[in-house]
């Protein structure tokens, strides 16, 4: 597989992003998935929620207009668009919890062939734990969308037939954007949504060890 | 004539007794109630509990109370930051014990203690560890655990604006765990930076009324913010931007 | 028994509002209750709830000066004072179920001498049902008081061993004031707090039919 | 763009289907969306399920509705009142399912089905008729029933403003079921006295984020408020003083 059938993780923001349709109400997860903020059409109203309190997150401010009161979950400082909104903590995952975001794009360690998503602990011995509201987001949209290099640095699939990382949610994924191919979670399988590159099912069949047809 | 307001932040933070469980609210910087931790690290009361988003950073507030040996237990959901050295010290020494909570299910908790409720079935973390042993019930077809109230006896949480009769209004997504701190603890203590006239809060816009109040302090004004208007000039710690962060 | 030994339902408010501290969070039940707010002592801050979703409620306003958006929990108008606040019905009915309420003060149609509370419905079979927020209310102050004439218009006692109407609430009263007598509920008994006029526990337990000493 | 305003009520009312369950804000007067319900009775969906905090007085709104057939069920705290004579007559005629809820229970029920709670544990009603046959439980030491979320096809509400995101704001006690009704319905409809400029509402007073709310529909002022302010002169029921009762 030729590193030109990959597509960068600036390029993956900006696939996903186009995939955001007006009026969605959406939350970008930690990391990576904060990028797609960078890509969404300036042209389109689309809503971005950040659980510690804010409905109509704007982008990052300027050096010296840093507000310490205004940040996102990533505790990054960012703004509040006209429109915008605060709201307490209870109220924030009330609005996740209850099925109001339209998706949310999380990282992941590792996805299931069911929908698990394993985005939070290593599992390693003497990791100090930490979930934050990853489990909250996980079950919170009515979309889950993963943004995630498919293989790990140690080269394993991080898309598997059962994870063996500890779960964050439970069938919980609808897709997975990687690096290689854009994947839909349908029926307790995953399916090639869109190949990026040269790359073909059977290479990523042979990548993943997966039965992608 | 009901007046909340203490002069000080000692004041504010009297009577808390070893053994006592104490929220903190924030988020990050924005909510953290400095100088009401730093009281209270003063005031010397141990063997707390605590709930927190957070376990701390770096070496001063929350941290700094840890590294003091004065709590026992904290519960929270993201202990784990890049300068949470106190915290990840004492964890492995088996020196403090911890409830990991998901974000939400913690500040529902919050929120069902507040409000009178027993227990609630939340959808959030059935399936992983962090709902191992709990009751579980599958409604309408969705899997469900039961989640049980978090109380406090004490609650430190930070406003922008308060009046004498406990009224709070704060500042952005420094909102978070305030309001349902403030209603979760037997006494809940406020820092404000500003206090008000009774009257002043627009009564359509006070987030947290006064009944769930017991003590208001006022801090004087967050360094990023004169006259009421936001002024920056500092870093996402509240630093001023030029200086040496020698400042909190 | 003479009519002299009775106290008038305004007497009766007085008299609870004197038991009243400053500072004090309050909620006075639709009907009789309300009038309590009328001997409020002008120069003391006791804080009115209504659970419609108002706390720092103030009085009537002028005719002219009735705003349909500003009623309380009986549909009535009234006024907010400065020091306010405003909220939802969720956030208002935890409140009080939250046990943040410090006094609350209803009607009855029975008091059991357990402490059991009986004002929402005589149970008749053809009566249209309707609780509101008695049951709410019932369970939901610190110290729960029942303003109410001793004895029904039918002559029985209000206070009984053992509520025969339907219940409100189990348990929840502390303290009953009467036209004859105030009575506290103390380890499942009433004890008789303080006799108005002429009245004796003897002349009471005659009325009432209970044990009283 | 965003636009979630619809120029008049029926567009604002239309799409709702036979057997829906619909919930309709207000406790009196106060935030009740008359205008949204006169467009369901001109609408004609029937068979409906009502979530409301009362069954309709007088003639018109809610009891027109009632009247005319189209309700076969109905939840709510408080159906009768001294003018409930259209919601009376159906009950004892066994033409109408009543489901009675303590008042706080309702709230929170609601407030559960917006906030994704498969259930919680209330200590409203316990011991008593209306908490016979739910499941109860004791937990540290106070007696419990288990109540269960709902939830609604549609929500019918009234807000002071609202902006073309649908953030609403109400005005006082109107407030009452706004909110948690409007986060527990598929799809929310808010009719405003007032449309605002988007930025107009003050972020930190919007009450109902735009998130809840599907579609806003302008009515014009309350007759009470001219250019924002309260200029009084009603009755409680929002009739001129001085008038002849005629208006609604």
């Amino acid at each position: 597989m030729s590193a030109s059938s990959r597509v960068s993780r600036q390029e993956l923001a900006q696939r996903i992003a186009e995939d955001i349709p007006e009026g969605a109400y959406v939350n970008l997860g930690i990391g990576a998935p904060t990028l797609v903020a960078n890509y969404l059409p300036a042209d389109l109203e689309i809503i971005l929620h950040t659980e510690n309190g804010l409905l109509g997150m704007g982008p990052a401010p300027a050096v010296g207009s840093v507000d310490p009161d205004l940040i996102n979950a990533g505790k990054q400082p960012v703004t509040a668009l006209a429109g915008a909104a605060y709201f307490h903590h209870a109220d924030s995952f009330g609005m996740m919890r209850g099925g109001h975001l339209d998706i949310c794009v999380l990282g992941a360690f590792q996805v299931g062939s069911n929908g698990d998503l394993a985005n939070w602990s290593t599992g390693a011995a003497d990791a100090i734990p930490a979930v934050g509201g990853a489990m909250d987001l996980a079950i919170g949209a009515r979309n889950v969308w993963i943004m995630t290099d498919l293989l790990a640095k140690s080269g394993e699939s991080k898309l598997v037939t059962e994870c063996t990382y500890p779960l964050t949610g439970v069938g919980c994924v609808s897709r997975v954007y990687t690096d290689y191919a854009v994947f839909d979670v349908i029926g307790n399988t995953f399916r090639v949504r869109e190949l990026f590159g040269d790359n073909t099912v059977e290479a990523l069949e042979d990548l993943t060890g997966l039965n992608l047809k | 004539m009901i007046d909340k307001t203490v002069t000080d932040v000692a004041q504010a933070v009297a009577g808390i007794a070893d053994g006592s469980t104490v929220m903190i609210g924030g988020f990050g910087r924005a909510g953290q109630p400095v100088e009401l931790i730093d009281a209270l690290i003063e005031q010397g009361a141990g063997d707390l509990t605590i709930v927190s988003n957070n376990a701390g950073n770096g070496d001063t507030g929350l941290a700094a109370l840890l590294a003091k040996g004065r709590v026992r237990r904290i519960i929270c959901s993201f202990p784990r930051q890049h300068d949470s050295w106190v915290f990840d010290g004492l964890y492995r020494a088996g020196e403090i014990e911890l409830e990991l909570v998901p974000q939400g299910n913690l500040a529902e908790r919050i929120r069902a203690a507040g409000a009178g409720i027993g227990g609630f079935f939340s959808p959030t973390g059935v399936g992983t560890q962090l709902a191992e042993g709990k009751e579980e019930r599958t409604i309408d077809g969705r899997r469900y655990a039961l989640e049980y109230p978090v109380r406090a006896d004490y609650a430190l949480i930070s406003a922008h604006r308060g009046d004498r009769w406990g009224n709070l209004v704060y500042r952005e997504t420094a909102r978070n765990f305030g309001p349902i701190m403030a209603a979760a603890a037997g006494t809940t203590v406020a820092q404000v930076d500003e206090l008000v006239e009774l009257g002043a809060l627009d009564p359509e816009a006070v987030v947290t009324p006064g009944i769930f109040t017991n003590r208001v302090v006022a801090v004087g004004p967050r360094s990023w913010v004169r006259d009421g208007g936001f002024v920056g000039g500092v870093d996402i710690d509240g630093n001023p931007l030029s200086g040496s962060g020698a400042s909190r």
